[in-house]
This record gives C-alpha cells, structure tokens and sequence, in this order.
C-alpha cells in the first residue's frame, strides 16, 4: 500500500523536505496543510520558474504579482484591482455551481484588496455544441456566472464564448473580476503586529471541497462517510454580496490591518500565506471556527474550502467594532486566534496543539520543478499545411453567411442577457462591442476591459499564438478609444508533467511575456490551470489575456457599429493571405492546420497609435478589430452593430495580389477597420501618412446591404436575424 | 426645500447605490434607510431599490418583507407618502400585499438584461406627471422573476382604476407578444395602488439618467415624484 | 424530534414554465406517457418542544406567511415524528 | 391516472443557502423551535398506460437522468393511483 503522504499527492522528496523541516515526523494535520499547500494550484511549483520572465513593473502598477489581486494607478487618486481565475474542473463536474463559484473566488480577491467590484469577464470555451453534454455544461456554466453575478450586483460586462472539440470533457471557465478603488483604501492580506486577533467571518465551515486529502478521513471513518463528502460547493451569493459591504465598511473605517479570503486549500492558506506576508507566526484553535456540520476534524477544517469566507486581522482594540460591523451584516464571525512574533502556524484543537509549522515553509517553500519540455511532434506536420492549395467555394456570400451563423462567430445576446452587465450604472458601451466600457463616477475617465485568447492559434504556434492574444487584447481596448495599461491572464494548459504540454506552457508565457513589454502593458497578476486533459488528450494552450485600458474622456470613447449613412469606410493595416487557424478554414473546409497569422509587434502598436490618434481628433466615429472571420466579418459586424448597410469596392489596391476569400477572411493581425465622414478624411491620411501604418479606402457606409460589388449582397436584416439566432437554435 | 427621498438598504439590495445617484442628479436630498428602521417619516417618498433581497433564495421580496422597515412603510403609505418599489423592490411591495398580483419567473426561465421599449399608460399618476399621456419611453430591464401575474378579477379592476402605468411595447409603441419579454400578463411593466402612492415596476429607471448610459427616460419618474412631493 | 414536510405548489390554472419544459424534454426523450408535470417546492423543517395542535397550528402560518404566496400558490403540509 | 411525486433534496453536507434563509427567517420572527430547515424541489408527473413496475422504473430514470442533479442531490418518490 502506498504511504499515507503519497495519497495525500507528495512525493518522496517533499515528505523528506517536511521532515527535515520540522525535525520531526508530521502530524496528519500538518501533512494535509502540507499537501494542499504544496499542491500545483497553489504553490505553482511547476508554472513559477517560467512565470519569472514575464514584465511585472510599470509606472502605473502600485501592486503586480503576489497579492490577492494586481493594483493600476488611473490617476486622480484612484486605482483598479484586477485579477483573472479559472475554474474549470468543477465546472465540468458541476456546471452551474461550478461557474458560480468561480465568480465567488475571483470577487473576494477584488475586496479583500479594498475595492468595489465594478465588472466581470467572462472567457469561455466549451466543446462543440453537438451533444446534450456539451449544451447542458454551455447553459449551466451561463447561468451560474448570471445567477452570482446578478446577484452580487457586479456587472458582467463582457467575455468570450469559443466552441472547440478539444474542449468537450474539460471546458474552460475563466472569470475576471475588475475593483475600483481610493489608492489610500489599499489592503493586503498581511498578519503584521504581534497580538493581532484573527477573525474568521462569512459563512461557516463545511466539509466542502475536501476531496484530495478525504484519504485521511477513509482512515479514521469507514469508507461510507468519507464518499458523503461534497466535492462541489454551493455558491452562496446573498451571503458573498454581505461579505462585500462588511469588508468594505471595515477598510473605510481602519478596522483591519490585514484581510484575506479563502480560496483553495481554505484556512490553511489563508493563515500561512497572511503570516508568510508579514514575516509572522500565527496561533489559532479549529474548535473556535464556526462549524456547520457536526464532528469535524481538525484536518478538515483546516482543509474545508466552504465557500464566502474572509479572514481579517485586526488590533485587540477594534476587535468588538470589527465583529460588530460583521454581525450588523448578518454574517457569522468570531476570533479564532492571534498573531505571534515567532513565525509558526500553530493549530490548535480545543486547546491542544495538533500543529506546528513555519508559516513560510507553507506559503512559500514548496520544491519547484524545472520539468522537462519538448516540442511536439505533431507542430511540423500541422504546419506544413499549405492554404494556397485549398479550393474555394464559388458563392462568397454564402461563405459570409456560414462565418457569421458560426457558433464562433455568432451574435453573444444570448450569452450576455443573462447577465446583469448594467447594474452600478457606469456601463458606458454595453456588451456586443469590442471592449466593455465603464465611466467612472464623478471624473471625466472611463476604462475599457476585455478578455481574449485563441485556443487555435496556440495549438498552431504557441509563442505566435499568445502573442497574438495580447495584441487581440490591446486591439480591442484601443478599438475602444482607450490606452492599454496593464494586464492579467489565466493559462489554461494540459499536464505539465508530459513534455510537450510543458513547452506549449513555456513558448506561450514566453510570447506572452514579450508581446506585453512591446505594448508597455506589465502582467499585474493571474492564474495557471494546469491537468486540462480529458479522453482525448490535452486541450489546445489556451492562454488567455485581461487587460485594462484607460480612455480620458469618456465621450471619445469607440464602438464598432457605423454611425451614419455617407462615411467613408477605411481598412487600417495590411491583409496578406494568411488562412491558417482561421475560422473560415475551420467552418468551411474543416481543417485546423496551417501556420497562425504573423505578428509584427512594432507594427501592431504603431497601429494602436494611430488608431488612438483619429481618436482623439474625433476623426473617425467607429473603430473594430479585425480578427475571427477577417474583413468580411467585421464588415458584417460594423452593419449589424448599426443596422447600416455598406458599399463595399473590391478592386480597391488592398486585395489586388488576393484570391477573393483571401481577402475577404484571412485573419492577418494588426488591422482596424473604421469609418469617417469626408470631411475628416485629409486629416485622418495625414496622420496615417505620418506613421508607418497603411490604409485603404474601401467602401461607404449606406443602404440596407452589405454590398461588395459583384461578390456579395446581403440585406442586412436577413444577416442580422441569422447571427442574432444561431446560438439560441443550436440549443433548441 | 428640496424633495427628501429614503432609499432602503436591504440584505441584499444592490440598487440602492444607483438610486441614490439617481435621485440626487435629479435634484432630491437623498439619504440611506436600514432595513431594521422603523421610522421613516421624515421623507417625501421611499425608493425600494432593486437587488436579492435575502438572495431572493425562497422567492422574490418574501423574506424582505418582514424586515422592520416595512412596518414604518406601512404606516408610511397609509399616510399617503409616496414608495417607488424598482425591480426586487417591486416584487418585496407585491409580498407585502401593499400591490396587487404576485411575480412568476420569466416565461423563458432566463434572467432578461436589456434595453425595453414601454408605454406610459397613464401619465396622471404621482410617478408618471412629467411624462406625456402614451409616451414611449426606453428603460432597461434586469430580472429573472418580471412575469407578473393577477387574476381576472384584479385586471379589470386595475384597468378600470387606471392603475397599469407601463406596458411592454414595441418601437411603434404597439404592445404585441412579441414586444414581451417575460410573459407579463397584459405586457404589464409597472402599476400602481388604487390610492395612487404606491408604485412598482420592473424596468429600472434609475439606470437610464444620463445621456452616457443610454437613455435619460428614467429622469422623468423621478422628477415626476419631486414634483408630486412638492406641491 | 418532529419533522414537518411542506409541499409548496402553483396554483391550478397558473402556468408553470418550469414544468413545461421538464415536459418538453421528456417528449422528446420519448417518455410519451408522461402528460403534465408540475414543479414545486418542498421545504423541510426540523421543530422541537410543542403539542401536535400547536404544531400544526404553527406549520400553517409559516406555510402562509412564508413559504408560499397566496395570490399564485398553494400548499400542503404533513409533521411526521421522526429521528 | 398514476400521479409520480418526485422529492428532490440536496445531498447531506452540501450547503444549502436557502434552507439557511428561511431558518434565520423564522428565527427573527420569533420561531425559536424550528432547528433546521432544507429546501428541495417537487415534481409531478401525471402518467399512463404502463405496468406499476415499468412505471416506477421510469420514474427513477427520469429523477435520476432529468429532475435532480446527482452530484449534489438526491431524490424519493412515490407513486399514486389517482384523478
Ligand atoms: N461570455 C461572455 N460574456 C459576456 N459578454 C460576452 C461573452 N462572450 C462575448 N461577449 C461579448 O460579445 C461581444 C463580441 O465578442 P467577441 O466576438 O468575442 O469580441 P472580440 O472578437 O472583439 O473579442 C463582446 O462585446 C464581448 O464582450
Ligand atoms: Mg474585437
């Protein structure tokens, strides 16, 4: 039989490095806080050493990597919060609680720093929508972001909704929760002063989310009682939304001088990781925490991940006022322990010490590992694939109508109707642009947010590919008037241990990590999520970016519809028959192969600066990133957006070395597509000429069709019922 | 005097920040109510705002309306101040019975966040005098439990008093199934009592007061109210 | 200690969406002899220390004030003496 | 016609908030004696034209595969012969 530590996942190495640790042989409880806590989600033991080579510092970031959540300067004395989680195994287990959980999760990382969530993000990717399977886990995934979102009141403003194969038995729900904040109002999760109590409050501790370590319970219970245990949590967020008030009102008041949530691996973490912070010992009795079910070991509660739990350290003084501020709000809260100058975590069960360990071995002294990596052999061969040796279909506008009903492409009203993306009042361009927008009260500033991130193009290139998703990213925050600041991301990958996963992680964080010094936009932060294997192998990398970006003037912020009838319609940067992962190759010949588009970062910012230029010249009225489906789907878009048609010339210069579907669906980067009225137009070129960017002319906004002459005719209403309706049919 | 407006903070609640704002930018002083005070005289009308009250968790408005607070409403209403219930605070006047009908989930089981298109039926009420008799009015909408639902006997009641305020309509102002969101019956969006101080309504106006939100539409239920107070 | 099982249900008449589309889907799962279905609640409540008429008399008021709305629900309630 | 009476429940030790709502509820309204509360859902189903045994075979296949989430609920039934 294998060695208690080796159920409980550690391997031989690290129970010899516990041992040496503490001198001695571990406790069950210390073996199991040693177990979570060195475990991959939270000790990062094979992610962190690649990790290191991202850009982290700016002028603008008051706090990058490490804390519960990264901190942006946006002037005036304020600051965003933003942080990026995944949750993807439960909710494959369990899709409804599972996605609201991870709302849950990702909201208290914002308040326990000191800010309102003001938004939500939602990056999803699900298998294709074939199987009842796959619906039923696309719906409840949908509704249990809706069902904790709305009810907590922060708007989810915008996401992404991407269907894939490899995502059938492993879906990806990535949330991104954005906090707005007094830069005096910061907190961290820190156990400074000795004699500090620690107070638990939320609600109380379950046998929630055990899982790994139940192989201790299977010794001390029978079997039966050990299988009771839930491996899903129930979202609570009546009680989360209270937690919110309290922390807040608690940090305006300077009640607390520390406060943290619990995420995975529950009170051990937070107790560790807030001792670990502030060079501490921490001393606290299980018996004291409240307990929701009867007989709970103290393994347990140190392990329970019970959902909508905070911990706050506060002087003896204001612990009455803290407690009170908690109970005025309805929730559970009492003191289970203090802080001490020796550095241990001591637990105690009803006054006997059943653990004793440096707090920092826990939070911070987990082997890492420099796992091999190897490129995969399958990269030459999908490489190889040559799109010039495809044979196009004739009909062009029906190859339109196939991208724009493509579930990848489709309208996402379905999606975001769900979601509360208004309440706050501050939701200055709704979802269905390119970028959420929210003003800022009381200042004339808004921020632009988005998520992005293609599966596709990483399994293709990964370096390429999550460079690509950083400048997608920025694309879309400057499509909306604003400048990209900063960014957090969510690395979803396969297992780490198997060589080639390693290196897809690797190029990928590498790319990452160039394409944000190239926009001058540091990672504040993020999540990696690694196991994301099912039956047929690992998923596609699938790195995804979140990232800020700050518009000065709200009433110069952008959106991607035409405004008016008789403006011109420009094309910003260079298309090139670049048809490899694209949308057009996947939906129309069934192929994903090829190389993924090129990118030129130099030339990718010089477009965002010109772009942000006509901006703020109030030269151009809308403005949208080229990306899935090429020009023909952002035209397709601009009129749908607007309910104006357009004429569109196809021999203008820009597609004269183009095969027609080249043209029109290639997904070539660094391009925009804008329209102006004329009277800016010698403006707009002399700035353009002024860059080393191009442009083209190629239509004129107007009509009820999409018309580009003698290829296509679409009436628009026809197209936009078709998009409008593709995601709800493919329910049914 | 400017107009005084209560906004009531419930567990739960999560509009009362919105309302606040709104109320204020129309010009009425505005202060918050706890939901375990029992006296709120010293208002010209009451907003409950919109939100989970309780979570919302055994059904919309039923726990909240146990709360204090409600009693001093009560006696609030009696002595014909006015209440403006939005959304879940609409749903809490229903369980409190100080409104008639009761609200069903959503005809389509999803929770509906979005632009509507309304009619003002009834432009005499303290709620809706600055608006014009059969304007249109856009407000978004942000529930999963709107379908509002009475028996016959109420409706014709209701209709016959002049107490449907709002109706679900189309751009032409036409109200069909189609312009329907939740299955309302009548396509009814907002009513008021029989006394004519007591309004509630799904739509929430507070989100739509500014020119960079979208609409200003909703400006005209909150003047309207400062109005009626101030007379 | 005694448990009361309170059984909250629509109204007759009134429609039930929930219930429909359980009804929906079983058809077309092919359950065809499945006719209606009709979705309610069912709320468990653990009571301690009182005479049976007061109980009952109890479980009737929470079941009315609280647990069910009047204008579109009904319910039924049973106590039964269990562990 | 057969009337199947589904009772779906969350399983023990999974948190149920609303069960938590009503309790804290009661207690406020002064119901010291109710310990504990769990909230669960309803079901019926009117149904025809099978053998008792083939029914109540159905009728756990339908509460297993359709009506209750196995992963954090379980679920009863009974079956009665009715209008
Ligand atoms: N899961 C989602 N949740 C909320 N909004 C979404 C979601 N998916 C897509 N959207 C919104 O729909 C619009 C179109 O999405 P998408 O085509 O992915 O945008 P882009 O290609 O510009 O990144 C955006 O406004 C986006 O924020
Ligand atoms: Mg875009």
């Amino acid at each position: 039989m294998a060695a208690l530590y080796e159920e409980l996942g550690l391997t031989t190495e690290e129970y010899t490095k516990i041992k040496k640790i503490l001198g001695r042989v571990p406790t069950d409880v210390e073996l199991s806080m040693y177990s979570v806590m060195w475990s991959e989600h939270c000790s990062y033991k094979s992610s962190r050493p690649v990790l290191k080579g991202f850009p982290t510092k700016g002028p603008r970031i008051l706090q990058g990597p490490g804390e519960n959540a990264g901190i942006i300067d946006i002037g005036d004395g304020m600051a965003i919060a933003m942080k990026i989680e995944s949750h993807n195994h439960p909710s494959a287990i369990e899709p409804y609680q599972g996605a609201a959980t991870g709302v849950g999760g990702i909201l208290r990382d914002i308040f326990t720093m000191g800010a309102r969530p003001i938004a939500l993000l939602d990056p999803l990717y699900f298998g294709e929508l074939k199987n009842d399977r796959v619906k039923h886990i696309f719906e409840g995934v949908v509704e249990g972001i809706a069902g904790y979102g709305n009810c907590t009141g922060v708007p989810t403003i915008a996401g992404s909704v991407n269907f894939e194969e490899c995502y059938e038995g492993n879906p990806l729900v990535n949330v991104m929760a954005v906090g707005l904040m007094r830069q005096d109002k910061i907190t961290k999760g820190i156990a400074s002063g000795e004699g500090n109590v620690v107070i638990v409050f939320g609600n109380k501790t379950g046998r929630d989310g055990i899982g790994g370590v139940s192989v201790l319970a299977s010794q001390e219970f029978t079997a039966k009682s050990a299988a009771k245990r839930p491996s899903v949590q129930v979202g609570d967020p009546f009680t989360e939304k209270l937690c919110i008030e309290a922390s807040l009102e608690l940090i305006d008041n300077k009640l607390v001088v520390g406060l943290q949530d619990f995420g995975g691996a529950g009170l051990t973490c937070a107790t560790c990781e807030t001792a670990s912070r502030a060079d501490m010992g921490m001393e606290i009795d299980v018996r004291l925490v409240e307990q929701r079910e009867p007989n709970m070991e103290a393994f347990e509660i140190m392990v329970s991940e019970s959902q909508e739990r905070m911990l706050a350290i506060c002087t003896p003084e204001n612990q009455e006022r803290v407690l009170a501020v908690c109970r005025r709000w309805g929730l559970d809260a009492g003191v289970i322990g203090h802080v001490t100058g020796d550095g241990l975590l001591r637990v105690k069960d009803n006054g006997v010490v059943v653990g004793e360990m440096p707090a920092h071995s826990l939070a911070d002294e987990a082997i890492l590992y420099n796992r091999p990596a190897k490129k995969p052999a399958y990269l030459a061969e999908v490489q190889s694939f040559d799109t010039k040796a495809l044979k196009h279909p004739k009909d062009t506008g029906k190859t339109l109508m196939k991208l724009v009903t493509s579930p990848n492409l489709c309208s996402r009203h379905w999606v975001y109707e769900q979601y509360d993306h208004m309440v706050q009042t501050n939701t200055a361009v709704l979802p269905g642009s390119d970028a959420g927008v929210l003003r800022l009260k009381d200042s004339k500033k808004a921020i632009a947010l988005t998520v992005d991130g293609n599966g596709r193009y990483c399994y293709l290139d990964p370096y390429v590919g999550a460079q690509i998703a950083v400048a997608e990213a920025a694309r879309n925050v400057v499509a909306s008037g604003a400048v990209p600041l900063a960014v957090t991301d969510c690395l979803n990958f396969g297992n780490p241990e198997k060589p080639e996963n390693f290196w897809q992680f690797k190029e990928a964080v590498r790319g990452m990590g160039v394409a944000c010094s190239a926009f001058g936009t540091p990672v504040t932060g993020g999540n990696v999520s690694f196991y994301n294997e099912w039956q047929k192998g690992a998923i596609y990398p699938t790195p995804v970016v979140g990232m800020l970006g700050l518009i000065d003037d709200v009433n110069k912020r952008m959106t991607a519809g035409f405004k008016k009838e008789g403006h011109v319609i420009a094309l910003i940067g260079e298309t090139l028959p670049e048809l490899g992962g694209s949308e057009y190759l996947k939906v129309m010949h069934k192929i994903v192969a090829g190389r993924c588009p090129a990118l030129d970062l130099d030339k990718e910012r010089h477009m965002h600066e010109v772009v942000l230029e006509a901006i703020k010249l109030g030269l151009i009225v809308s403005a949208h990133d080229l990306s899935e489906g090429g020009l023909g789907m952002a035209l397709a878009e601009s009129c749908m957006l607007s309910g104006l048609g357009a004429r569109v010339n196809p021999d203008s210069a820009e597609r004269s070395h183009l095969e027609v579907n080249e043209w029109l669906f290639s997904e070539s980067q660094s391009r925009m597509l804008v329209s102006l009225p004329e009277k800016s137009m010698f403006l707009f070129d002399r700035i353009i000429h002024n860059s080393r960017v191009q442009h083209t002319y190629i239509g004129r906004v107007g009509g009820d069709d999409l018309v580009i002459d003698d290829i296509l005719n679409i009436p628009i209403g026809e197209m936009t019922s078709a998009w409008r309706g593709t995601l709800e049919c493919l329910i049914g | 005097m400017p107009a005084r407006f209560g906004v009531v903070v419930f567990p739960g609640s999560n509009c009362e920040q919105d309302c606040h704002y709104a109320a204020r930018l129309v010009g009425a002083q505005v202060a918050y109510v706890w939901h375990q005070d029992t006296d709120v005289a010293k208002y010209d009308a009451i907003i409950l705002p919109g939100g989970f009250s309780y979570g919302d968790y055994l059904r919309t408005g039923a726990v909240a309306k146990f709360s204090p607070v409600m009693d001093a409403i009560l006696d609030f209403v009696d002595k014909g101040g006015l209440v403006i219930g939005i959304c879940n605070g609409f749903q809490i006047l229903l369980e409190a019975g100080l409104l008639p009908g009761a609200m069903l989930r959503n005809r389509d089981l999803k929770f509906i966040c979005r632009y509507t298109d309304l009619v003002v039926e009834n432009n005499q009420t303290n709620f809706t005098n600055k608006a014009l008799s059969g304007e249109l009015i856009r407000l978004p909408i942000a529930h999963n439990e709107g379908n509002y639902y009475a028996d016959e006997e109420t409706l014709g009641e209701m209709a016959a008093n002049g107490q449907v305020v709002l109706r679900y309509c189309d751009t032409n102002g036409i109200v069909t199934d189609a312009a329907n969101p939740n299955g309302s019956l009548q396509n009814i969006a907002g009513i008021v009592n029989k006394q004519g101080n007591v309004f509630g309504l799904m739509p929430h106006p507070e989100r739509a007061i500014e020119t960079v939100l979208g609409s200003l539409d909703g400006q005209m239920i909150f003047k309207s109210m400062i109005s009626a107070v101030s007379k | 200690m005694p448990v009361a099982k309170v059984y909250v249900t629509l109204k007759d008449g009134i429609l039930d969406p929930q219930g429909q589309i359980i009804g929906k889907a079983l058809k077309t799962q092919g359950y065809d002899n499945v006719s209606r279905v009709r979705v309610g609640k069912f709320i468990e409540l653990e009571l301690t220390g009182e005479t049976p008429e007061k109980l009952k008399k109890q479980v009737d008021k929470i079941s009315h004030d609280l647990l069910s709305n009047p204008v579109i629900e009904s319910y039924t309630f049973d106590i039964q003496e269990e562990a």
